[in-house]
């Protein structure tokens, strides 16, 4: 029909979908799951950093981490108001995040186990969520776009930080270089599956690409990311775990060993080691918060009738 | 005598009284990071808890200037003991009520109480003659006023919000009330007219009783603390101090 | 009338009354309220001492530390079992402190601020406890004396076990010995009106004496006390806070200065520094195990029920 | 070489395995004293704590004579790094469940997963080649046993007692269970059948179902814990630590 074809012409066009404007349902559907997921993403992923801010080792440190799990609440905010945009709100993507139907990154069920670990999420995993969202800034969606693009500003400030943070941990005692050292060992492979299954074995990958909100695939961005990484571990010091990394001339990419993907579905499946407790963490909170969030709104609504009261 | 002998300095022992209150209470109210009531709430207290470690380290690092023999911002906060800190017994407390161990309640009613201290305070310490502490005196009384609006907007809507929160709320005042005496062993007993004023402004607008204040004066200003301060700074100080010599 | 005749001369022939024996109602109830208190006392003294056994700082300190916490518990144990044979339930017993009827040593409501507070306690409050206990060994009460004298035994290895502790950090840094002195400083005046108030304005003492449940004067224990302690501190090193405090040849006693009875009242009244918390922990504690004990009564229940069936 | 030396001795790797396993368990359920549910409960947790400390204090001192420089029961308890820990992730974990903070299921059914486990493995432990080890597997035995037999029977009395205990045990059997499945990745797997014997069996009389293990294996033993150990560790050791030079 009409609405349709003037949506796909708008796509073809690389031109905006705004909120107001007609939409496939299936487009909306997915939009709201891919915003939903990345702000759970964001509001999951405050915690295990936030498990170091008490204990950060110096007071600049403490602020710097402070900061920046604050920023990802920010962008859990942002991205909710995008899915907001397209009529399901807070409180529904929240249920669905608390009854265990939505998703968020399966990078955050693992533990933070040192405070190197701290450094290596802001270089590894801020790294390869630049490298999945640049793209989105694109995307055909415009709240979600514009989103993105505030959002991966304050990302590649993340990452930066994060690295600059283990390159003075680099520089420092013996123990420090075996942390960053450690920390890398265990956040490389899971890092790396945060791209997403291979290719040949993703789902909705064509729609996404047709529609304008997926712009590479898992595969692609995943080379992109270790091409990118490895001169940055170089500089660092460290040793990205994999013996089959190397560069190759002939691809002019670095080739890269096998991935777990057992245990990547493991971990998507709720079997990581901290997905039962980051979720009841999050229940919890909105639990215990539930009678803050009911006394602002009897607040709100008194205030609402006694101004009505003074206006007649 | 040296240029920076012969400038004028507040005492160390109040620049560390300023600073422990500062980073003490920043590193309460980032417990709340993660955890807040609802997103915005989470945003802006880990605002407040970060202007409060600002304010920390700019008087640290004065304080470590006037102490010299090599202190830093971080050897003072990382490498004393509950007994060398001299912020109020306020605090250091938890968010813990009768009903809740993290009591949202708790939390808004010690940032009120304290931020119009400090409104008042800082507004004074502006004319110090300590060119940098009224410096920084002049900064955090920005910070510090926002940090009052905010505590006072959320006691009257929680004051005057449901039966419940109405409960917690004068709970937690009466609670944390008799803690203020503390307040008045400052040197500055002029800044109490003004802060009742503050307060019982605030209270009479969120419908709450003032409690009359009858405990025991807290003695935390003199290094004389409550159970809490020790776990709270074991756990803050453990990895620097378990590292001393590393590079962060 | 006959009854009464025969308690007053068991009295009187220093002969213990027990359980099943006839006493005035009056003697049941002081007996009941002053065993109840200790109890409590011994319940709410935990807490101080608990306070540190997370951060004892070797093992065998913690394990001496978790040992003597445990043994106060036991102390409750056998004081409500000493009250209960006179009619009043456990349940009752723990109401009346839960509900703040009930008081408990106000000793216990100060903070321990540092590692040293520990051995001072050891040293000086179970040493001032046993001053006041030893006499109650000899009480007319059989339940009672019998309950006191193995709580007095107790009671003296860890006030031997604190004097220890203390010499040996006395042995120390210069920091130690600081803090040793400062706990002694805290502590002093507070375990001084550990006795009570002077004898001159002390109700009840001398219907106690008379029914044997108190043996000397609030004023009598603390001058032993003090003449007790004066040596032990001079071999510890440390110095009494009293300006006043000297030896009187004439008396053959120490003098020592005037304490402050407002500030024992204060903290009676329920004004010290740490009255509400230590009460609103016990409650807590309480209330958060209400479903244990409801669980083991449920299952006790059927097992009888079970028991029942089985021998019809 | 030396007699001691020619001595045969467990590795210091399982030692330290051994004794961190007890030392961590009996801190966690140290937290009890003085919060119990119930004073006769107080006092039992306690003397638990107290044998695991007992157990983590001969076995560090065996390591100590094992690894040589200068190492101490203290040395090792206060002066490693999480990292450095070999316990079983299970037992590091807080108290908590969904329901609460300090959750006495969570306590129950951990000591009786544990205990379950350690009567085989100390029984296993007391033919050791190791006279020392096997000695202390002996002593400790006898401790082990009450432990399964107090866990044991609150096992029961909660799964069979209320709804609501019922709920609160199923809830920390299906928490705690996935945790176990570190057990096997010791080198006894001739313990898990007569484990799974002593669990099924208590489960069966305490009505409760046995949850299928469905988790990624936990790496407490090869020094990876949870987030749930650095903090204890600071906690526990900040004391020892800020006082390096201190007699105790």
């Amino acid at each position: 029909d009409a609405l349709q074809t003037r949506f796909d012409e708008k796509i073809d066009a690389d031109q905006k979908i705004e909120p107001q404007d007609w939409m496939p349902e299936a487009y909306r559907r997915t939009l709201v799951r891919q915003i939903s997921q990345h702000a759970h993403s964001e509001i999951i992923g405050m915690q295990p950093e936030g498990n170091w801010i008490s204990r950060a080792p110096s007071l600049k440190r403490k602020a710097i981490l402070l900061a920046k799990v604050q920023d990802e609440g920010g962008h859990g905010l942002y991205l909710y108001s995008a899915a907001e945009t397209l009529g399901t709100s807070r409180d529904q993507l929240l249920d669905a995040l608390h009854t265990g139907k939505a998703k968020y990154s399966s990078i955050f069920n693992y533990p933070t186990l040192l405070w190197a670990d701290v450094g290596v999420i802001g270089w590894l995993v801020d790294g390869a969520a630049i490298m999945n969202q640049v793209p989105i800034c694109r995307c055909s969606y415009g709240p979600y776009a514009r989103a993105m693009i505030r959002i991966c500003k304050e990302e590649s400030f993340h990452q930066r930080q994060g690295f600059e943070s283990l390159m003075v941990q680099m520089r420092g005692t013996p123990e420090q270089r075996a942390m960053v050292q450690d920390a890398v060992n265990r956040w490389w492979w899971p890092v790396l599956a945060m791209f997403g299954p291979p290719d040949a074995a993703s789902t909705n990958s064509a729609q996404g690409m047709r529609w304008g909100i997926k712009r590479l695939s898992n595969d692609e961005l995943r080379q992109k990311f270790v091409d990118a990484t490895v001169p940055q571990a170089a500089i660092l010091g460290v040793t990205l775990p994999d013996p089959d990394l190397k560069w190759n001339e002939e691809r002019q990419q670095h080739d890269y060993g096998a991935i777990d993907w057992d245990e990547f579905w493991e971990v998507v499946n709720g079997n990581g080691p901290c997905n039962k407790e980051r979720l009841a963490n999050r229940v919890k909170a909105h639990d215990d918060g539930q009678w803050v969030r009911d006394a602002a709104q009897a607040y709100a609504a008194k205030q609402r009738a006694r101004a009505l009261k003074e206006a007649a | 005598m040296n240029a920076v002998a012969s400038s004028v300095h507040a005492s160390l022992k109040q620049l560390l009284h300023l600073a422990d209150n500062a980073l003490v209470l920043g590193q309460r109210n980032a417990e709340w990071c993660g955890n807040g009531p609802v997103l915005e709430e989470d945003i802006a207290l880990a605002n407040m808890s970060l202007d409060l470690i600002g304010q920390a380290r700019m008087l640290y690092q004065h304080a470590a200037t006037v102490s010299g023999g090599g202190a830093s911002e971080d050897s003072l906060a990382y490498f004393r003991n509950a007994d060398d800190f001299r912020n109020f017994t306020l605090l250091e407390l938890p968010h813990a009520s009768a009903t809740s161990e993290r009591d949202y309640a708790v939390t808004i009613v010690r940032n009120f109480l304290y931020s119009a201290f400090m409104l008042l305070q800082w507004e004074a310490l502006q004319a110090s003659n300590d060119a940098q502490l009224a410096g920084i005196a002049g900064k955090s009384l920005k910070e510090v006023r926002y940090h009052f609006r905010h505590s006072r907007d959320w006691l009257i809507r929680l004051g005057d919000g449901t039966t419940e929160s109405h409960q917690r709320t004068q709970a937690a005042l009466n609670q944390l009330m008799p803690y203020t005496a503390e307040f008045w062993t400052s040197d500055r007993p002029a800044l109490r007219a003004p802060w009742d004023g503050l307060v019982n402004d605030a209270l009479k607008e969120a419908g709450l009783l003032r409690p009359s204040v009858q405990a025991s004066l807290p003695h935390g200003k003199t290094g004389q603390h409550s159970d809490h301060l020790a776990p709270l700074l074991a756990d803050m100080q453990s990895l620097a101090r378990a590292h001393p010599r590393a590079l962060w």
